[in-house]
């Protein structure tokens, strides 16, 4: 069954975790601008000298639906690429997945990953 | 006079037209994304109504004999030709400018909250009530028979609407949220396109109140580009001493606080004294619009902090730098060139006034509107957005609409 | 099992919403600007004098993966937040999910929440 | 059980894809701009004569929970408004959800969607 | 003619040459975040063609003795040298900034099907076949030697391009989706600032077209201002009424369509004339807009409703207010000044010639360019955006990029 | 010297201030959205610290008897009165543009990646060090003794600055990522908001540079027009037939190739000069942006493709277009008017004179600043956005903020 991995990574980081996953054969993902809060705390910014804590911190997430066998090899390609070991490298998920299709061909399962 | 001065006044009047649009993007900038139309409709709609006033009737109240108020001579422009190749008619048109600016002014101390009719029932009011007689005592009134100096508006314009500023945050309250959270501008690069347009236009607004080219153009010219420069350099360096970081919004406060506190000193002083003022406006404001937390009113926009402050301050200064000797000009020499105390005191007698005059009509005038038609939105509007609820429009679409 | 609760919210509602999660001990999450179609349809908008519907609402996507324990608390802490008792409000679904990952240690499952 | 459908499309697609969806009484959904990187490979765009592949792009993500009975015909639906046949159509996948909740009412399962 | 005269004509042509970048952003803020860049490189493309051809051949062939077209004596500008003190050289560029001005205005009515190659085609030969004889017609030929009046060109311009704009929907046809989805504006704040560059610039576009610093000038500057302002206010007092409603683009396309109008009156027209002139094309362009979707032509960005419609109502006008008393001026009395019938007929004259020269001819030129290489993208290039498909590039990229 | 030749000096000055933000958003519209504060920062510096020290110290120095450097006469304008009508005063304010966009220009080649104290630092010292006496030889000092022209600054500003910012792009090295990864624009529109601007305000520093309003004014003037009309053209045709695509960025830097070529001649060439030496340039320049690749500095956003480059070919230009006769004036003739190569010599010795001062200097400048405080801002910074890390503020803040 495939499964959907969600990754919430640094914004820098995109282009070696797709590099990374390109590598272990997992070319297609969705990518999306978002704002995380956790425990790397918001940016401080200044606004006519007042500070103040902007307090989502711009990340990106990433969406992949990986074939059953590449679920692992993928995490651990995505761990690697996206860690630099500071507070806020992010988090990931994956959910297992009822039906994928492409949407071009109708073609459902593996195939369509 | 000659052509060049009817031409110089033109361009300076285009000029003061331009800086409408330029302060609209200053504050709509700094506003947030989804009440930046309404920030820009309160500057705009100021230069659509204001115009037809001044030429209906408030040019002709604000000039002429009177001590305190003018006639009805001039309405809709009556009795005045092109014999005077056009000086007149160009004199008209570049105070016209002066006036719908003011009002525009305080627009940024009721962003976020003021509903749009409140606000286009105000303008006029507020412009016949309080700006009309305050132009004719300081431009040829009894404030200024008694010597004080305005050489662009420090008084009757950045203090006067300064005033008004508090006056309406007072009445209208904080916005939701506020101070608790802080709204970060929502585009820089338009506040600097503000910032860039406001100092273009300024050179007309200084210069062109020389209402000739000569030399006080000339001087007023420089000392504008002087103490914007140094109204920003002092708030930037300010900034990163204090706070460790140098800022855009900074230089741009800094830069129209330098052109705020120049602007009533334009003409009267030279030398390095633009500098000075520059630098002392720009490290007074950049301390002066932290005042609203401490004393928590919602000056949303700075309008106090800036313009009444830098207004003020400036206006005290040609107390102390008015140079008549350089300009070979008859009016009162300041404290450091010999005049003693007696300009500076003009000085800070002529801005009471204008706040003596201008903070109660602009309560006065707000509470009568308040009584009428309301004017705080209904609070969907401040979650919602100005934007969407008062104008029906949104400031950017993308590319699913 | 960790959870992976999606709330769709008003704008206005990201403050309180994030404010009752800390409470609840659920800290991270990530948010999201999405549009929404629903039953509350569109807002008007002027274009020149011509009305228009603008379909699509202007709303805030959050994630937040959270403990088992944890998940219903979540999820009644962001009913109390986010409600305004006006169509509108969006929509919360939650979906088990099979690993999580910190990026930045490698750490699995709660701990890496 | 619910599911929630999740589907990458063009951006030209929406329209056609949200009347296709209400047709068959899927009405609420939730759109979010993201970027996309597949088969299809990324524009070519130039900067200063220097011809550039923009890997990633634009698209439309669409999440919408469908009641159980509904999800093949909504799967369907997007098919075939979504498919234009040309590279680059996008994905659909497909999750169970464990509960939906309306936030306005506290209405869950079906009710709520 | 004075220096001062030479610097009004010079500053003249600077200002309108800003006006063109200052249509590009109001026409493309108010267009699809896709093909904004399209919309700008098609008003930027007329100031890169029409200056090269101005200067080589089309300002001869509109001016000198003949009455319906100009000669080839100053071709690259031979024969012209500077001692005039720049006087001539001065009002080249002030004419080739008005040529180069008017097919840009054409773009808005064309914007997000239009091939850029078709685009590139039309302009140059566009310019040569339509616009130099109305302009020669109107400015020095026999409209103008029959006494219609147009000072800075609402007939040569604003009709002309109008007339051609509608040409050109028709024939291109609706873009996909046209009229059921609204494309509305990708962002506000870029046609506010449009507009305020418009403004300014008209200035010099309008006072500059007295070709000297006089009363006129002065006139024509009070005049502009006043429509505009008249212009925008009246457009947002009816959608106030009307909608609910009071916007921003409802102020900004007030003011540019009161600009329109006072064109070609504002060196005619005095007193509370250029209010009432304004502000009839406020209201009736605000309703003109809606003509588009009564005949069903995708007239996009609504060149017909504002600058058509505008141009004829104020061009007409001329014909009502024009008064020759005041300005001391050789030109015929409109209605309300004793002139009778006779001058708003010839305004209603000239404009009719305009548009039955303009509107057949845009139509021949695009059909042969559609027949040469065709005028219409692909359908691919409006789903994808003219920007990518047309110009490979885009207006804005994120930081994913 | 007439009024109207002050007021053009003073509206010069005006139109040269306007061009730096007009810059800022040229280049911040070119950088990367994290990084767009930090480069109006910037650009913006440059005219706060710049007019300070110019009326401080640097204008004395530009000027006065010395061949090589001038004096401290005039410090703090001292010994400057208004009996000239302001004349000198608006001389010396509109120099002080000059002096602030010059180092302005530089900010291109370091965009994304130099410290703010860094450049803080640099732009005073550049300014005493290296512009003020490249100045004085070009504008009164040797080099101007021996012949060579540079009306308004293509050696001493462009071709100056373009070599300063190679040195800067050197020393700096590279961005991390550069080449492999593109940077597009961030917002295409701001850059074309910068271009109009830029392009207005050209006018007043090349026309504005006759010191008078005259003929040579007015020729300037049109020179200034057509160039850039021609550079902008002829990029856009080279990319439409090299790339199969013309684009927005294209006919922004074929217009600033254009304005930059034409900068040095524009008051001594006339007739088709001007669009040949602006199509030169926007051929030229279109090519010279990719050298950088090919020789792997990472001169970001193209100042050594565009000024440098366009400066050189424009100056040389003068060697063989200039033409005292049309222009009724003292200097030499160029190789097609007679002069033979004399002057196409002192061209090319002239800005080969200010690489050789420009060029090494930078670097010690630099490298001492290395030295002391760094250049390069640590690689986070390059990651996380200079605007954030230096400046503690992001240019665009969403609806969540
Ligand atoms: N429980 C969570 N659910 C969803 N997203 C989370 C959660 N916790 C963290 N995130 C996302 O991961 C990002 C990084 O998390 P953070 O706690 O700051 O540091 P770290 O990655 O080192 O644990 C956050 O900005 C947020 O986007
Ligand atoms: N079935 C659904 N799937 C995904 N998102 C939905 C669904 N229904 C509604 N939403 C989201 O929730 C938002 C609010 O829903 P709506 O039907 O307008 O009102 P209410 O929240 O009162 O039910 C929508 O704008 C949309 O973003
Ligand atoms: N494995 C995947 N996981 C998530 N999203 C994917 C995946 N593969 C493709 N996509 C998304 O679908 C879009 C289209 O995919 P692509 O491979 O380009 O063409 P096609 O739709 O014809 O298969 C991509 O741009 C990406 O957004």
């Amino acid at each position: 069954m495939p499964t959907l991995i969600t990754a919430i990574i640094k914004r820098s980081r995109l282009d070696p975790v797709r590099d990374a996953l390109q590598e272990v054969g997992a070319a297609g993902l969705t990518v999306c601008e978002v704002r995380g809060y956790g425990r790397q705390g918001g940016q401080v910014e200044t606004y006519r000298g007042t500070e103040y804590r902007s307090d989502f911190i711009q990340k990106l997430r990433l969406d992949l639906v990986v074939a059953d066998e590449l679920v692992d090899v993928a995490i651990a390609a995505i761990k690697d690429a996206a860690a630099t070991g500071k507070i806020g490298d992010g988090k990931l998920w994956s959910v297992p997945v009822d039906r994928v299709v492409r949407l071009r061909t109708g073609e459902e399962g593996d195939e369509a990953i | 006079m000659g052509p060049a001065s009817v031409l110089w006044i033109m361009l300076s009047a285009a000029l003061v037209l331009f800086m409408i649009p330029g302060l609209a993007f200053f504050y709509g900038g700094m506003d947030h994304g989804r009440n930046v139309l309404n920030m820009l409709m309160m500057n705009f709609f100021c230069v659509l109504i204001v115009p037809i006033l001044w030429f209906a009737f408030a040019y002709s109240l604000s000039t002429g004999d009177g001590s305190f108020i003018g006639n009805f001579k001039h309405v809709f422009l009556s009795g005045i030709d092109l014999k005077d190749g056009g000086a007149t008619i160009a004199t008209v048109a570049f105070l016209a400018m002066f006036a719908a600016i003011t009002p525009a002014l305080i627009s940024g101390s009721v962003a976020g909250r003021m509903k749009f009719s409140a606000w286009a029932v105000f303008v006029p009011i507020w412009l016949i009530v309080v700006y009309v007689p305050i132009f004719k005592w300081v431009f040829g009134g009894w404030l200024a028979d008694r010597g004080s100096l305005d050489f662009a508006g420090g008084t009757a314009i950045h203090v006067n609407a300064g005033a008004a500023a508090l006056a309406a945050a007072l009445l209208l309250g904080k916005r939701r949220g506020w101070p608790e959270r802080t709204h970060p501008p929502h585009s820089m690069p338009l506040v600097m396109i503000g910032t860039g347009i406001l100092w273009f236009g300024w050179f007309g607004f200084n210069a062109g109140s020389a209402l000739a080219i000569n030399g006080q153009a000339a001087q007023a010219f420089m000392n504008t580009f002087l103490a914007a420069a140094a109204g920003g350099l002092v708030w930037v360096l300010v900034e990163w001493i204090r706070d460790g970081h140098a800022t855009n919004l900074g230089a741009a406060s800094g830069i129209v606080a330098g052109l705020v506190a120049i602007t009533p000193a334009a003409g009267f002083v030279s030398g390095v004294a633009p500098i000075i003022i520059g630098a002392i406006a720009g490290a007074v404001c950049c301390y002066a619009v932290r005042i609203k937390f401490k004393f928590g009113f919602d000056d949303a926009l700075d309008v106090v902090g800036v313009h009444f402050v830098g207004g003020f301050v400036g206006s005290l200064t040609i107390g102390l730098f008015a140079n008549p000797k350089f300009f070979d000009g008859e009016f009162m020499a300041g404290l450091f060139y010999g005049g003693g105390f007696k300009l500076l005191f003009e000085q800070f007698f002529a801005n009471v006034v204008a706040v003596a005059w201008s903070f109660p009509l602009t309560l006065v005038i707000l509470l009568g509107i308040k009584a009428v038609i309301g004017i705080r939105t209904d609070p969907q509007a401040e979650i919602d957005g100005m934007d969407i609820v008062q104008h029906a429009e949104e400031a950017y679409h993308s590319v699913m609409q």
